[in-house]
């Protein structure tokens, strides 16, 4: 078909050309997997921004963003898409005017209202996999629980203060024979089964942030999506090297790039395994044994106590 | 007191994530300390915190932790002990931002790091310190 | 005086307040710094823009953009500050328009000449450092030995291919007691006294590069301007253990954030000292017994037969 | 060929910036080497160039290194001799764009790095390879 001859236009050649060269990302049929692909980012702030910025510069095809935020001034110092006179717009409404100038060639869904248990498994189901770019534990756990339920992975970025941290959770493992999935890493409950305490939780209207922090987790998050949306294709490649990933052990990237130690500006930390009675992505038969109930809907769950948020 | 340095372990502590502002004034992220090879329960004891110990000299460390070598109870250094030390020698306010309401663990939303490896990898509280060990408490963050 | 009551705008007190509130940041007297420093970015393009992006948004008061490129449609997939609509603008100005958006309270000063040996010495001297976000070794040796010349530190970025470097040149080193100055670190020409043959260097064009890539670097490289210009503050603060810079080691930041293995993901190199016999940053002693000249003029350097193009 | 593993070294090759692709396929940007401790300049001689080695077990490396360890002009291996190892055993093409043109070190634009420090600061040619060793070759980018 005329389609499937030119699957690119003209001006979209153009402006790939140069990623599409690159020895190691995989061509035309990389640019395509791309193009097709759905991407959720829970979040229009500080990461959020960066992450749809370099996810709509390379050309993922449909990028929707979840905010239910207007944009205010004190946002500007970090929050590269949002600008002076988008002030009091929807961040979500902010972040598409900003893309469409970008990249006209992606398409950017707007959702203006808050990521909740009522909306979450729909928005999660109907996408390849999410950005958690959000600055509360509530939606963090929202979204990982939504993520597992529907079989996504999640890219989840975190900045505070001078640091940053980078994971994806419940990521799909391979063996290293390429022989396909032995399962998944760990997910945000498997590393954190309890919540924090309110009191132990900061957030960057309390604590600060800076926006080089915040730009570089947030560039890196869009860095892993691309990488986790081509992994099928480098998987498959008989590849130059770069083309075969081993099979990932679970890690955490911590960066502290205001820090004079060159030895602690990054670390790859190993992460546990995935717990076998993990409450959303545990086995059956450990959740039984231990006497757990699985979760199952997520507005069942009572995240407002689980978070310790029930008296304040 | 005649404590020889065989019997003390050299750790490296890193606090990350905000856990160094719990620290003691100057906050050092990085700080060695020397850590009684033996957990002498006796160690534990709040009253040693009349001796604030920010960043130990090798032999300091020895002197107030091992006050005697048969105290009952003692085992080899383990977290639970490496946890117990940092909070009475290290934390100097709102400890509860750093142990658990059992006293015992650490609260949730740090992750512990045993030589670069979630604790959880290497036994948890259980794990018995190895001279050199590099002990990691990262609160996780929130913020975006 | 008025102006020493409020030295910020309430408008700029709103905006910058989550960076100003941060431990380790320096509160108003750092954010007082930012705003009076003038930083030189010679590049617009994959690093240029983000680099920009940042300080702008940070308050970095001046910032001026060296490029005599104009905005191509296969510059778009990485270099986020030009749009789909400014395409046939130059880029320089392009950045202008761009920071205006984002900031208002910056001044971008957009150069559209290419950076020469004849126009390097004015630039670089009227600013307090350079950012090199350039693509070629001509332009990197010229802003090296213009820089040297001045006294000026060199924020040096490079991506390709799906790696990253980053490293700061000439920078002035401490020694642990704080006691002011020891001395410099090396400079480009100290770490590569002879240029690579042409044949030797691929440039984004032939051998492509990813935008996430360009992204990280520029961000680190804005992150590491912002901690340079701050450096004074902090060393002179009693500090907070983030305050106190010991001595830095030259280092050199390699990137490969699309490697799979989280080993390499980042990794600090340590770079050797300040080359006695350097032909820019050398001792008189040192170039006199080996009976070379010191570079004095940069009109009088041959840079083109230096790297090998007077033949091409 | 009666060599024993003491012989040689297990060193971890690194290649990055482009100079993986001057590899034998599949140009794997790390590799594990054991080169013979000794540097036999019989070794270097180009016709070792019909087995070539990408990846070499242990003690192939011994068997195509250590022909005969009276051969004369043999020393502990340096990294002379590594370069000049990799430029016959690993890299397939166009050798020009890693080693220099007075054939010995390696071109402008290479940084050389001797366990993560730059080879400057171990005594570069000179410097005898350890054991466990990990050198990198970098080219450097100049891309924007
Ligand atoms: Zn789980
Ligand atoms: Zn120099």
């Amino acid at each position: 078909t005329k389609i499937d001859s030119l699957p690119l236009t003209p001006s979209e050649y153009q402006r790939y050309g140069r990623q599409m060269i690159l020895p190691g990302f995989g061509g035309l049929p990389a640019q395509l997997i791309l193009k097709r692909s759905r991407v959720l980012v829970v979040g229009a702030g500080g990461l959020g921004c960066p992450a749809v910025q370099y996810l709509a510069l390379g050309g993922v095809g449909h990028i929707t963003v979840v905010d239910h935020d207007v944009v205010e001034r004190s946002n500007l110092a970090r929050q590269c898409l949002h600008t002076e006179k988008r002030i009091g717009m929807s961040k979500a409404e902010s972040i598409r005017v900003a893309v469409e100038a970008l990249n006209p060639h992606v398409t950017l869904a707007p959702i203006t209202q808050q990521f909740t248990a009522s909306n979450a498994l729909p928005l999660v189901s109907s996408h390849d996999l999410v950005l958690d770019c959000t600055d509360n534990p509530l939606t963090r756990y929202l979204i990982n629980d939504a993520a597992v339920l529907c079989g996504k992975a999640v890219v989840s970025g975190a900045a505070q203060g001078l640091e940053g941290q980078l994971v994806v959770l419940h990521r799909e493992l391979y063996d290293i024979n390429g022989a396909g999935s032995s399962g998944r890493g760990p997910c945000y409950r498997c590393l954190f089964p309890v919540a924090p305490r309110p009191q132990d939780v900061t957030d960057c209207s309390e604590g600060g942030v800076l926006g080089t922090i915040t730009g570089l987790v947030g560039t890196l998050q869009a860095n892993e999506t691309i990488k986790l949306l081509l992994e099928g294709l480098h998987r498959s490649a008989d590849g130059n090297g770069e083309g075969s990933p081993s099979p990932p052990t679970p890690t955490m990237l911590l960066a502290s790039p205001m820090s004079v130690a060159s030895s602690t500006l990054f670390r790859s930390i190993k992460l546990r395994p995935r717990r076998t009675d993990c409450r959303v992505c545990g086995d059956e038969t450990a959740l039984t044994a231990k006497g757990l109930r699985r979760i199952s809907s997520l507005e069942e769950e009572d995240y407002i106590s689980f978070c310790g948020l029930a008296t304040l | 007191m005649a404590s020889s340095s065989k019997q003390t372990l050299d750790i490296k502590l890193e606090f990350g994530g905000g856990t160094e502002l719990l620290l003691a004034p100057p906050r050092n992220k990085k700080q060695r300390i020397s850590l009684p090879a033996r957990a002498d329960p006796a160690t534990l004891h709040k009253t040693l915190r009349q001796q604030p110990v920010v960043t130990m000299p090798a032999d300091e460390g020895a002197a107030n932790g091992v006050s005697s070598s048969s105290a009952k109870e003692a085992g080899p250094a383990d977290m639970r002990f490496l946890v117990q030390w940092i909070r009475n020698h290290l934390i100097v306010e709102r400890e509860e931002l750093f142990v658990n309401t059992d006293g015992e663990g650490v609260r949730p939303g740090i992750l512990v790091l045993i030589n670069d490896a979630d604790w959880e990898l290497e036994g948890e509280l259980d794990y018995e310190l190895q001279d050199g060990d590099e002990v990691c408490f990262i609160s996780t963050l929130h913020g975006g």
